[in-house]
């Protein structure tokens, strides 16, 4: 009697109903949580653990160490010049690839000729393989025989030593990051721009947006919003997670002026084969990013939804 | 006074012409409907009119001025449109002040930040605060001027976007279906509140709308365009009781006008299976339409003065029954609105007496004209001829 | 009358188009050095004359080389191959899952989507580690289910499709309830051939994300019968050690073209795909 | 049918020399196979892939491995002792070139860990034309530093992009220990528990480093982009591995005229040079895999082995037989200038110093680190080796 | 035979009761119109009986068996959507064949291509081909049965969808406003269509609309649905000309029925302003509202026995015009639909003559309900007492 009164509010059929939904919605859903389980959170859970203890590739046995590993990033150097080589090189990528992103896709929506021929132009750079366009781009700056320096020669300037020299190797890296990303934030905000009404155009224009940035500020900026805020969402991970340029061009060099958080957790992982301390290392990375989406979520997320 | 004029207005997309060549004249204060069937252009000529868009030929003159080569927000013209095209990101006291504020604000005063700081920023900022305000009231959404678009139900936006249009005192008046997004109440309703606002305002204003009965409930003139041409422009009765054009009797009316093919000889006898007519027509022997509104068409029983028919379908509508009878001798369907009382007797498949009046006849051109009968031979029915 | 603006150059679409040609042309120009040191033969490569036009024609020479000196079929077949069984399998995953979140009832719905953000936040760089861990002890290294198992799920797929199958009106599955369909024929028959723009979209998200992933087979994989096209080139670029740039270029062209030929093919889908996914807010 | 998974770094330079090796001794051991696993770009990734293969079944039978990274795969115990095999070969391997000079070069703590493979010296490179055109004689190329930062800055003077030297500081601490060797210093005491690097012998060598930077017109060079511009004929020195010598005959192809000299010393008399190259080491215990990878050390490291190397690379010979012998490489060096200057060197070759304990790669990058800050002249040479020092005391093991 | 019938359906979403006890019962081969105004439930009553949703009480029993816990693949319940939900991937053949293939082919017999392999398979396919063809015939689709939704118009798709939903003779039809989507002038042929082919498969039908017109001119009977319950079920002449309650009356008839505030004694004379009507109504004095349909309203010149109203709109719609006029005495409008001849002589602001029959006048109570009039004390027309 009990029971039935607790339930009263739902009645058999619909009971039924529930427990084939659930019961359908678990199976289909099943592959996927497990996975999910098995190379997300388990192994998430694993780096958690390992940050407490000594382990190193190689040797079979590891002691649990409490702190040390964390107590210890606090004075490494490397880890603090590493955070904040991230943290330069992803305010100088994510806004720069966001604005050129948004601008192109605007002049590209705006223009009736050649649409495809741009969009491919511009991600070519995202579809191409970073290793392989790395070794053009360390020709592209070479100090001397680059064609850059050459042009810039040229004009009477004389060019930096882009990706030698410890003062400008960020730049530089800076400069590749942007050009690789630019091309996948253009093709979300095209497709954020041809979801936006035509009408909306049409009554701004009425309403006496005579000027373009007129009615980009009244509607293209506000009805992009969300749009927005994935391409910024995404390029702030993707910034700080750069990794394949430093690898391949840099090695974290000159005097680690490239050293980047990924690039420093894949050296002391798999390098120096410390992967308690690389774990540490992680977790700290993790939380940076969990940190940073939760902040731009509260933030941004009620701005830009109507 | 003429307040806008449309002279010979042409357009093709693709090469598919469009409009073929359109002329209006508007009034001062005038309320223009323009009707149609989807696709034939309506929508266009609007955006031509607005400046959202640009005809291959003719001219817009708007209060004396050609503005065909002048952009869409130096025409000084509102336009409402069918989707409201509402900013969703705006609340609705400032969707109502975008218009205000791109004319009174100069682009300094409307930077984000730094315009708060121009001079004489918040004094006009103020005076567009009241004019939304009063232009809120006068509508009654006082209490909606905080809401989004998004918070608002169909009816509540379609009038904060007759709010946003009606703000500035446009030259010109545009309504692109503004009600086609409503429910079948709210309609009937918004209609007269439209026109009640048009009224006040007394701007002329071009209304396009697909609902024959918005056009003719609201308009002072209708301008029936079918094709890309304007096949006719008259007031409402004009042109229900005098159709220019078959297609605009066809367009008009609910049910649709009976349209039956004919054939006309010499001497001006209209014959129509075995049926004759006698009319008096100048000039205009061979194939012609004889029409008749199907509220014109009598019902009753089978007599010799009658057309016999047999009921193929009745359908009730409350304060009418429409009546679908096959004429026996022509096997065409004929359409007759009587009255409930009217067709207590009726049952379908059961045979009745169709009675044409001759005086509420019109007939048609092949090419679809309207040709004027100058005499019937004799008044009353048409006559059965068997 | 003046026909205005619509399709004729105007002053402002002729700054618009210079200015996007110019960026344009920046954006290109690493390909026209690339294409370029293709050509070129080894000592022409290095000289401190910038000349865009090979002296010597060397084009054949040095895509010989590339495919000579590394096993350039064996290379793109494991791409493909790789790419292909994550893409299958990522599909294959998501699409229920996303289904099930976004048109059934049922509570672990939401722990579903509790841990979809969770894996948005987390890349494969964060659990690198353990995984590497786990692969050795399994004795799975130096195999294809090393390169492929990790990325098997796709949350991001889940959350693309999920987006998608929002905006899919629920009548189109009420009919097919109706039509006697099973949950899983709603899947195979219904949702499937209409998920075509999601899953062209994610397919491109997906093939260039792991046609170009460095990091995971670099840790994995040793052997290079295994080698996906970025570490086949990583060894090419290492085997030429800084001399062969021409054969290098070579060797970078061909492992490109196929992305690039495939994005060119799908772009306007990819677009598409993207706005009907709600991918953009 | 045995067969031996086999890897290698560098592929750069050994790719060649490796097939045409294996390929021989296939020929010569039909009962052996040999297949090669994914070759490491660098000793850094060797060692790296190895030790983390290590025990596993992805572990190859057969690595080379750099000479200074020897000694962490022994204190990690991952290699097979090959002492035993040598005392049982006894006599034939001093016939078959092996002398105890060679063998010693992979030996840890008396441990035969390997058998050395290529091994090197760090030869200067030049560019005749840039010398001649500063007024220089190319054919008395400079024996000190002082002469050749001289040249450099003269070099560096003709303008139009180019430079004076290319110094390869870069990657490891090889060419820090040429300077520091050269001046007769030390990296650590000889008991391994103190750093000596940044003593005087080391400051001296810092210091040409900082002159070179500053009056020889060395450039900051990333390692590929000094090879490239040298090979452009836009450098005036080059100093590196006379390992690279081949691919950089191949890079300057007729552009101008190329030569090699011995790279000068701080200290003429008493300097010496570290080994570059590597060691073929042992990785499997399976017995029947045990034999037939002694056999294959045996003959790559032999007197066949070295004479594909050498001619390959601009390696110098580790074998004594393969060095004097015309069936070997007698003829070679008579007719190749060019490589010349490697083997002149040999006499002064002392062991590439490998740091004790677990952080021996980390120690090198710290190493490196602060050589680039000296390159940069972001720091004094006293500065960035004191810090070297210190930074590398923290990292020795504690005893 | 009743073959689908409702008892006391129950359904609340969070806590809101959306329907609050609806029963019905369908007779075999009848057409039942269910309308009501937006949101009052039509939709989620159709979900539940289709076994979409889920009912929190009640009982749906369709030929004879309960289904309340039967999947809705089970109940053999075709529906037509408002969207129509056809497969966009799939030909209109396809479509049409999806219900056949899922009943008649085994799931083996169904797999993409090992399922040709299957015994029976073919045979199978030929028959629901035929099947599909034949149906595709009686529709007249068979042109289209090679194209993709997307290829074909709002009314193709409608009927293929109503070809899908037939082909496997359901034992109850669902139509959810199937012709909401058409524009106005293939709406009126459609519904001819459907009452067609509903008489011909004579399978029970529950035909949701929000359309009167559609409710009266299709169904057999019309369940009228407000507020979660359901008011009346008759047929639509007796729902229109005997509405049970004051919201039934108001709902259908166009324009809306005149619904007055009055005041009845217990001497049975209602009055309303300063008009009286004497009316027997056992036990009902109070509040009552007096009901008349515009059509009803006579209009003529201000005379002793009409009530005096002011003109305030005139709304032309071609065979007939509405006049809205206040009434002098106690403010309230009253609409009226008169021919257009006999609106010539009135204008807007001019006063008229309204007269209101008693004997087709309405009363209802405060609770909205009917109130039966015995007797009216005089025939003709509403005596005005001044
Ligand atoms: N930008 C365009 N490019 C090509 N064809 C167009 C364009 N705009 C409109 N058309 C075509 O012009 C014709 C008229 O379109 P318009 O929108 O004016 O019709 P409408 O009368 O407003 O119809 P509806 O009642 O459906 O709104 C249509 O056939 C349409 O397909
Ligand atoms: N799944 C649901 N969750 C919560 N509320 C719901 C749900 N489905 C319907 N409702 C609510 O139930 C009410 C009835 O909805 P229903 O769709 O049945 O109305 P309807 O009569 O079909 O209206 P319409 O004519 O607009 O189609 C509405 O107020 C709606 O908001
Ligand atoms: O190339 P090798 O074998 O001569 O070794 C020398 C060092 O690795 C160069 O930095
Ligand atoms: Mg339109
Ligand atoms: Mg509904």
């Amino acid at each position: 009697m009990s029971v039935a009164a607790i339930n009263s509010s739902i009645s058999v059929p619909q009971r039924i109903h529930q427990d084939r939904q659930a019961r359908i919605g678990w199976l289909l859903v099943a592959p996927a949580l497990t996975l999910i389980m098995l190379f997300i959170i388990l192994p998430t859970i694993a780096v958690i653990v390992l940050g407490f203890t000594d382990f190193e590739l190689g040797y079979q046995s590891f002691h649990f160490v409490g702190l040390k590993n964390y107590i210890h990033l606090f004075s490494d150097r490397t880890f603090r010049i590493s955070l904040w080589n991230t943290t330069l090189y992803t305010l100088m990528v994510a806004p720069a690839s966001i604005i050129l992103g948004l601008g192109i896709a605007l002049m590209i929506e705006a223009e009736p000729w050649a649409k495809s021929f741009f969009r491919t132009v511009f991600f070519l750079p995202v579809a191409s393989l970073i290793v392989a366009m790395a070794t053009v781009w360390q020709y592209m700056l070479h100090p001397t025989m680059g064609p850059i320096n050459i042009i810039l020669s040229m004009i009477g300037v004389q060019g930096p030593n882009w990706l030698g020299a410890s003062n400008s190797v960020l730049y530089s890296l800076s400069i590749i990051g942007v050009w690789q990303s630019v091309g996948f934030n253009m093709v979300l905000f095209l497709a954020g721009l041809t979801a936006i009404p035509r009408d909306l155009y049409a009554a701004a224009e009425i309403d006496g947006a005579k000027h373009w940035l007129d009615r980009f500020r009244l509607v293209t900026w506000p009805m992009l919003g969300p749009t927005t805020l994935f391409v910024t969402t995404i390029s702030i991970i993707n910034a700080v997670k750069v990794f394949e340029t430093v690898k391949t061009l840099t090695e974290g060099g000159p005097n680690k002026a490239s050293e980047v958080l990924l690039y420093t957790i894949y050296r002391e992982g798999f390098v120096y084969l410390r992967v308690g301390y690389a774990s540490a290392m992680t977790v700290v990375f993790l939380a940076i990013l969990i940190v940073l989406m939760l902040i731009q979520y509260r933030v941004l997320d009620k701005k830009v939804h109507y | 006074m003429t307040v806008l004029s449309l002279n010979g207005i042409t357009k093709s997309f693709g090469g598919n012409p469009i409009l073929k060549g359109v002329s209006l004249e508007a009034k001062d204060g005038e309320f223009i409907a323009l009707v149609g069937p989807s696709g034939c252009g309506k929508s266009t000529l609007l955006r031509i009119v607005a400046g959202l868009d640009h005809a291959d030929g003719g001219d817009i003159i708007i209060g004396g001025r050609n503005v065909s080569t002048i952009n869409a927000a130096d025409r000084n013209v509102a336009m409402v449109f069918q989707s409201y095209a509402l900013y969703p990101h705006l609340t609705a006291g400032q969707n109502i002040a975008v218009p205000l504020a791109m004319r009174r604000l100069s682009a300094a005063q409307r930077l984000p930040i730094l315009g708060n700081l121009m001079p004489g920023q918040k004094a006009i900022r103020t005076g567009i605060q009241n004019h939304v305000q009063d232009m809120a009231s006068a509508l009654k959404i006082d209490h909606l001027l905080d809401r989004k678009p998004g918070q608002m139900s169909g009816g509540q936006r379609q009038r904060v976007a007759l709010a946003r249009a009606m703000v500035r005192q446009p030259n010109v008046f545009l309504m692109d279906e503004p009600l086609s997004n409503l429910d079948a109440n709210l309609r009937v309703h918004a209609r007269g509140e439209i026109v009640d606002l048009h009224r006040r305002a007394g701007v002329p204003t071009l209304y396009v709308t697909h609902d024959q009965s918005e056009a003719l409930s609201m308009a002072d003139r209708v301008a029936v365009m079918i094709g890309g041409n304007l096949l006719q422009l008259a007031t409402p009765q004009e042109i229900y009781d005098n159709p220019a054009h078959v297609e605009v009797a066809r367009f008009l009316g609910q049910p649709r006008i009976n349209v039956l093919d004919a054939q006309m000889d010499k001497a001006g006898l209209v014959r129509f299976g075995a049926t004759t007519l006698a009319a008096r027509v100048p000039n205009a022997a061979g194939k012609v339409m004889l029409a008749i509104r199907p509220e014109f068409v009598g019902v009753g029983v089978e007599t010799s003065d009658a057309l016999p028919a047999r009921v193929e379908r009745l359908e009730f509508l409350g304060s009418e029954v429409v009546v679908y009878a096959r004429l026996a001798a022509i096997a065409e369907l004929v359409v007759a609105k009587i009255s409930p009382q009217q067709s207590a007797s009726i049952r379908i498949g059961s045979t009745i007496g169709l009675t044409l009046p001759s005086e509420k006849i019109f007939l048609f051109g092949e090419d679809g004209a309207r040709l004027k009968i100058e005499a019937v031979s004799h008044a009353g029915k048409l006559e059965a001829v068997r | 009358m003046a026909t205005l603006r619509t399709h004729n150059i105007t002053f402002g679409r002729m700054i618009r188009l210079s200015v996007l040609c110019l960026i344009a042309l920046i954006f290109f120009s690493p390909y026209i050095f690339l294409i370029s040191t293709a050509g070129k033969a080894q000592a022409d490569i290095f000289t401190s004359s910038l000349s865009i036009i090979p002296q010597h024609w060397y084009f054949v020479e040095n895509f010989t080389k590339a495919f000579d000196r590394v096993n350039m079929p064996q290379l793109l077949w494991n791409g493909v191959l790789v790419c292909g069984m994550i893409l299958i399998l990522q599909v294959i995953v998501a699409v229920p899952c996303a289904y099930a979140m976004a048109k059934l009832k049922f509570r672990a719905a939401q722990t579903m989507m509790m841990m979809v953000m969770l894996g948005l936040l987390i890349p494969i760089h964060a659990t690198a580690l353990p995984l590497y861990v786990a692969f050795n002890n399994l004795s799975l290294l130096n195999s294809y289910t090393a390169l492929v198992a990790p990325f098997s799920i796709s949350v991001f797929g889940i959350f693309l499709f999920l987006q998608f199958f929002r905006a899919l009106p629920d009548d189109l599955i009420h009919a097919a309830r109706l039509d006697g369909m099973s949950e899983m024929d709603i899947v195979t028959r219904v949702i499937v051939p209409n998920a075509w723009p999601a899953i062209t979209a994610f397919s491109i998200f997906s093939v260039v994300a792991h046609w170009n992933d460095l990091f995971w087979p670099l840790i994995v994989i040793s052997k290079q019968g295994f080698a996906t096209p970025p570490l086949g080139l990583l060894f090419f670029r290492a085997a030429e050690a800084g001399d062969d740039y021409g054969a290098l270029m070579a060797a970078t062209l061909i492992i490109t073209l196929p992305l690039v030929l495939a994005f060119l093919l799908a772009q306007k889908r990819f677009v598409e795909g993207i706005t009907m996914t709600g991918l953009k807010g | 049918e045995t067969v031996l998974t086999v890897h290698y770094p560098m592929p750069g330079f050994f790719k060649d020399v490796m097939d045409t090796i294996s390929k021989k001794f296939m020929e010569e051991n039909p009962g052996i196979k040999i297949q090669f696993a994914s070759p490491s770009p660098t000793y850094e990734d060797g060692i790296q892939t190895i030790m983390r293969q290590a025990g596993t079944s992805e572990m190859p039978d057969v690595t080379f491995t750099g000479l200074n990274r020897l000694r962490m795969l022994e204190e990690r115990k991952i290699p097979v002792d090959l002492t035993l095999l040598v005392t049982k070969e006894g006599a034939q391997m001093a016939e078959q070139g092996f002398s105890d000079t060679i063998l010693k070069l992979a030996q840890v703590k008396g441990v035969q860990v390997g058998l050395a493979f290529a091994t090197s010296t760090p030869i200067m490179y030049y560019n005749a034309d840039l010398i001649r055109k500063v007024g220089g004689n190319p054919d008395v190329p400079p024996k000190t530093w002082d002469e050749v930062i001289a040249l450099g800055d003269k070099i560096k003077k003709l303008g139009d992009g180019i430079e004076g030297i290319d110094f390869r500081w870069q990657g490891d601490d090889w060419m820090f220990s040429a300077l520091l060797f050269g001046a007769g210093g030390t990296m650590l005491s000889a008991d391994e528990t103190k750093v000596t690097f940044n003593g005087p012998e080391g400051l001296k060598g810092a210091e040409i480093l900082s002159r070179m930077v500053k009056e020889g017109g060395l450039p900051v060079f990333t390692k590929s982009a000094g090879e490239q511009a040298f090979a452009a004929g836009k450098v005036g020195f080059e100093f590196q591995t006379t390992g690279a010598l081949r691919n950089t005959i191949k890079n300057v192809g007729g552009k101008f005229d190329l030569r090699t000299a011995e790279i000068p010393l701080i200290d003429p008399v008493n300097g010496k040079l570290p080994t570059g190259g590597n060691a073929v080491v042992i990785l499997t215990h399976d017995k029947d895999k045990l034999d037939a990878a002694w056999k294959f050390a045996k003959f790559a490291a032999g007197p066949y082995g070295a004479s594909v190397v050498v001619p390959g690379t601009g390696y110098v010979p580790n074998n004594e037989l393969a060095a004097k012998s015309p069936k070997y490489l007698g003829d070679f060096y008579k007719e190749n200038p060019l490589f010349q200057a490697g083997l002149k060197q040999m006499p002064r070759m002392i062991p590439w110093y490998a740091f004790p304990g677990s952080n021996g790669v980390k120690v090198t990058q710290t190493i490196v680190e602060n050589l680039s800050r000296i390159v940069e002249q972001s720091a004094t040479p006293k500065e960035a080796l004191d810090d070297a020092a210190a930074d590398v005391a923290d990292l020795l093991p504690r005893s």
